[in-house]
């Protein structure tokens, strides 16, 4: 098998580099790439052109790169929870383009596979779809929206081999797996890195040819955002 | 007049024995508590899960398995975890039989806006516009009045769309309303509330068709 | 959950008529839906428009409809095993229209998925794109393709239980999750239908949504098409 | 002059450590024979898996594992399978490096035919318009003539087309070339074949700068 895993972080992250455009999985704290971002924030890289579906909180996730102002532009369907992003954004220090999280889904999903745009009936007569070419398909109306054009895509998932396959757990799957192979270079982070042939090739989520490195994350935070529970009878 | 649990409860009646369902943020997520025990349904949420259940019990929670609101849930048996191109494929794909939201204005055509204020944060549409854009069955859950006391049901919308001649009925805390693009048609009233009362909460069109029959819920 | 199944294989096929459109799982013999494919044999339906990556064999597979003279139109992209084909399409009593092998499993995947079309580099220049939209996008050329519109799926799988959830085996699963949710009703055969709750939520191929009806299929006899063995030592 | 294992033998010198191959029916399936030990290579099948093994030993045959030659195949630690769309994705997104396939014909822009001769049976293209169209490394394994003595590197294809400008290297019994544009780079000759030879064989336009090495596999 074709060798993905490096060593550390710092290889990980190897050629990331100011004003580059990154795709983080993660669906608000859940899933996200932990070792990834504070790597990121370690090096202080700048200007970067983040893609993902939220922004983090104002301490956790995506938060801690807006904190050190590393972010110019964010590419998200949904970023409510962070006073930090409003502040930012409101100042005009950061750029936000809001699209509607099935189009993020699918544009990220559009770059893995290959196409280069697709049509979709989400955001039609919405400014989402100014300025976008629109067309009648069946007597309905859809909007052409186009693949991502990503540097690198930080993916966490919960099992992975040196072979660069992957297993995701619950609804931490979310992005992550629409987002490997959809970056020119695409570093997961796993929790349980596992001997190759440990994984049942029937039980792979996402093949490892669309993962170009893989390494053993460190200390899981996982933070829950709304601990919601129910009383026991 | 209902509140928020009367609305949810009346809309509840709405759900039908093998409907896969996606309820939004507020007063839909409180559909679920009302759902009838003899028929089947399954939740979907658009983050990756078909087939939510009720919240864990304390200590029982699990990082990794949230719904869109980013709560903690559990599943039932029979559930199944997906990527978020898979769950948008189930909603665009018109595999989800009935979408509830909730929304700032609906217009008598079927447009709806729920995501943005100009002038105030926005948070954004997550995915809203995927659910109006591609539900054939929208249930829009609202309160019929602004805090302002002005209506949310108009001629046509004034803040930013979400989605164009989409929604099919509306359950507010007056009525239960169709949207039928000549204007809203009243099915039903609240109990207590008058066809007048309705008539002066709704800006937009107000199709009354003979006797308008009071809510059973 | 929502029941998916049904009794027997004539409560399966209900409403299968003549001149519908069908879609059949399978790649080769592999992964085909025998169970539905003996019920289509026996209920003698005509007209039929097939889409299926391929023809079967002459006396296995969709071989078994050609042989009826059930079949008016095949879409496929590869019909080489099968010489009652050859003269059925010779003769004119076959429609057969030959599309690449991508550009199918995605027409089905869009149909799957709610997208109208989409645009593939898949036959640019060649006369699979005659008389279909070309286009440039990033200085290369593309093709529009367009979703299927079929009225039945026939897919086989693994494991499956009532909810409609399925796991595949192998290279069986092939064309059969992407037709999954593909036509206005898919049916799927299963090898051992699993009481629900037995199959681990984060290990399903195709959730249940995308399913109508589900059943326990009989006497696979998988055939295989080359068995090509090697010394052991 | 080489035989088919002699163009597989040569054509393997050309998987580099770390590729995912792609590899069609016929000579190119050889290929995988001769692929050096001491680097890492993984074989992709489009009908749905990653890192193919040997033929399985007799009796171990199981009729849910094939290639897209619909041999019984095994698969090797770190394998994967997957559905026919998630294939084409790989293909189609560039992530398989190496692609190589026969051809009837190929022209010196880079065209290729070998799904269609009119007049006969068509089978079908398979997954080949999708590989052409897709892969950035492209080579062809195929005879320099046809069974008639024609000369199958063109000024251009007679035959239905495959693929527009997108071989880039072809390696045949008589020589290894390069397709650039203007035409095709002889780059080696096999052994005991000489230039005239291959110039003779050659109907586009064959491009001989200085001296031209015999092939060394």
């Amino acid at each position: 098998m074709i060798n993905k895993k490096v060593d550390n972080i710092q290889q990980a992250l190897k050629g990331v580099e100011d004003n580059m455009t990154l795709m983080l999985g993660g669906f608000g704290l859940c899933g996200i790439p932990e070792n990834a971002i504070a790597e990121l924030v370690k090096r202080n890289v700048k200007g970067l052109k983040c893609i993902s579906n939220n922004a983090g909180v104002d301490d956790f996730g995506l938060g801690l790169l807006l904190q050190g102002k590393q972010i110019d532009k964010m590419t998200s369907s949904y970023v409510g929870e962070n006073d930090e992003f409003e502040r930012q954004m409101l100042s005009g220090d950061l750029e936000v383009e809001l699209i509607p999280q099935g189009t993020l889904a699918e544009r990220c999903r559009a770059a893995q596979a290959g196409f280069p745009a697709f049509y979709t009936p989400a955001g039609y007569g919405t400014e989402v779809a100014e300025g976008k070419e629109t067309r009648a398909f069946n007597g309905k109306m859809y909007v052409l929206e186009h693949a991502f054009d990503a540097d690198f895509a930080f993916v966490k998932a919960w099992k992975g081999d040196s072979a660069g396959n992957l297993v995701f757990k619950g609804t931490a799957r979310n992005f992550n797996p629409n987002m490997c192979g959809a970056a020119k270079i695409t570093v997961a982070e796993v929790e349980e890195l596992v001997p190759v042939g440990a994984l049942d090739p029937n039980e792979i989520h996402i093949p490892g040819i669309f993962v170009q490195r893989i390494f053993q994350g460190e200390n899981y935070e996982k933070r829950i955002e709304q601990r919601t529970v129910r009383k026991r009878d | 007049m209902l509140d928020k649990n009367g609305i949810a409860k009346r809309i509840a009646k709405e759900v039908q024995d093998g409907y896969y369902v996606n309820l939004g943020i507020g007063i839909p997520t409180l559909v679920a508590n009302f759902v009838r025990d003899d028929i089947e349904v399954e939740f979907q949420s658009e983050n990756g899960v078909l087939g939510m259940g009720p919240f864990p019990f304390e200590g029982e929670e699990d990082a990794d398995i949230i719904n869109a609101g980013k709560q903690t849930i559990t599943t039932l048996d029979g559930a199944s975890f997906f990527d978020s191109a898979t769950s948008f494929s189930m909603i665009r794909g018109k595999h989800v039989d009935l979408t509830i939201l909730g929304a700032m204005e609906v217009a008598e055509n079927g447009d709806i806006a729920n995501w943005k204020i100009p002038g105030r944060m926005v948070k954004g549409m997550g995915g809203a516009m995927d659910l109006v854009a591609s539900a054939e069955n929208i249930i829009v859950a609202m309160m019929h009045t602004n805090k302002r006391g002005e209506s949310k049901l108009l001629k046509s919308c004034s803040l930013p769309l979400t989605g164009v001649n989409c929604v099919k009925k509306i359950v507010t805390n007056l009525a239960v309303l169709e949207v039928t693009g000549d204007g809203f048609k009243l099915l039903e009233r609240a109990p207590d509330v008058t066809v007048e009362a309705i008539q002066k909460a709704t800006e937009g069109n107000l199709i009354i068709e003979g006797d308008i029959p009071e809510m059973v819920i």
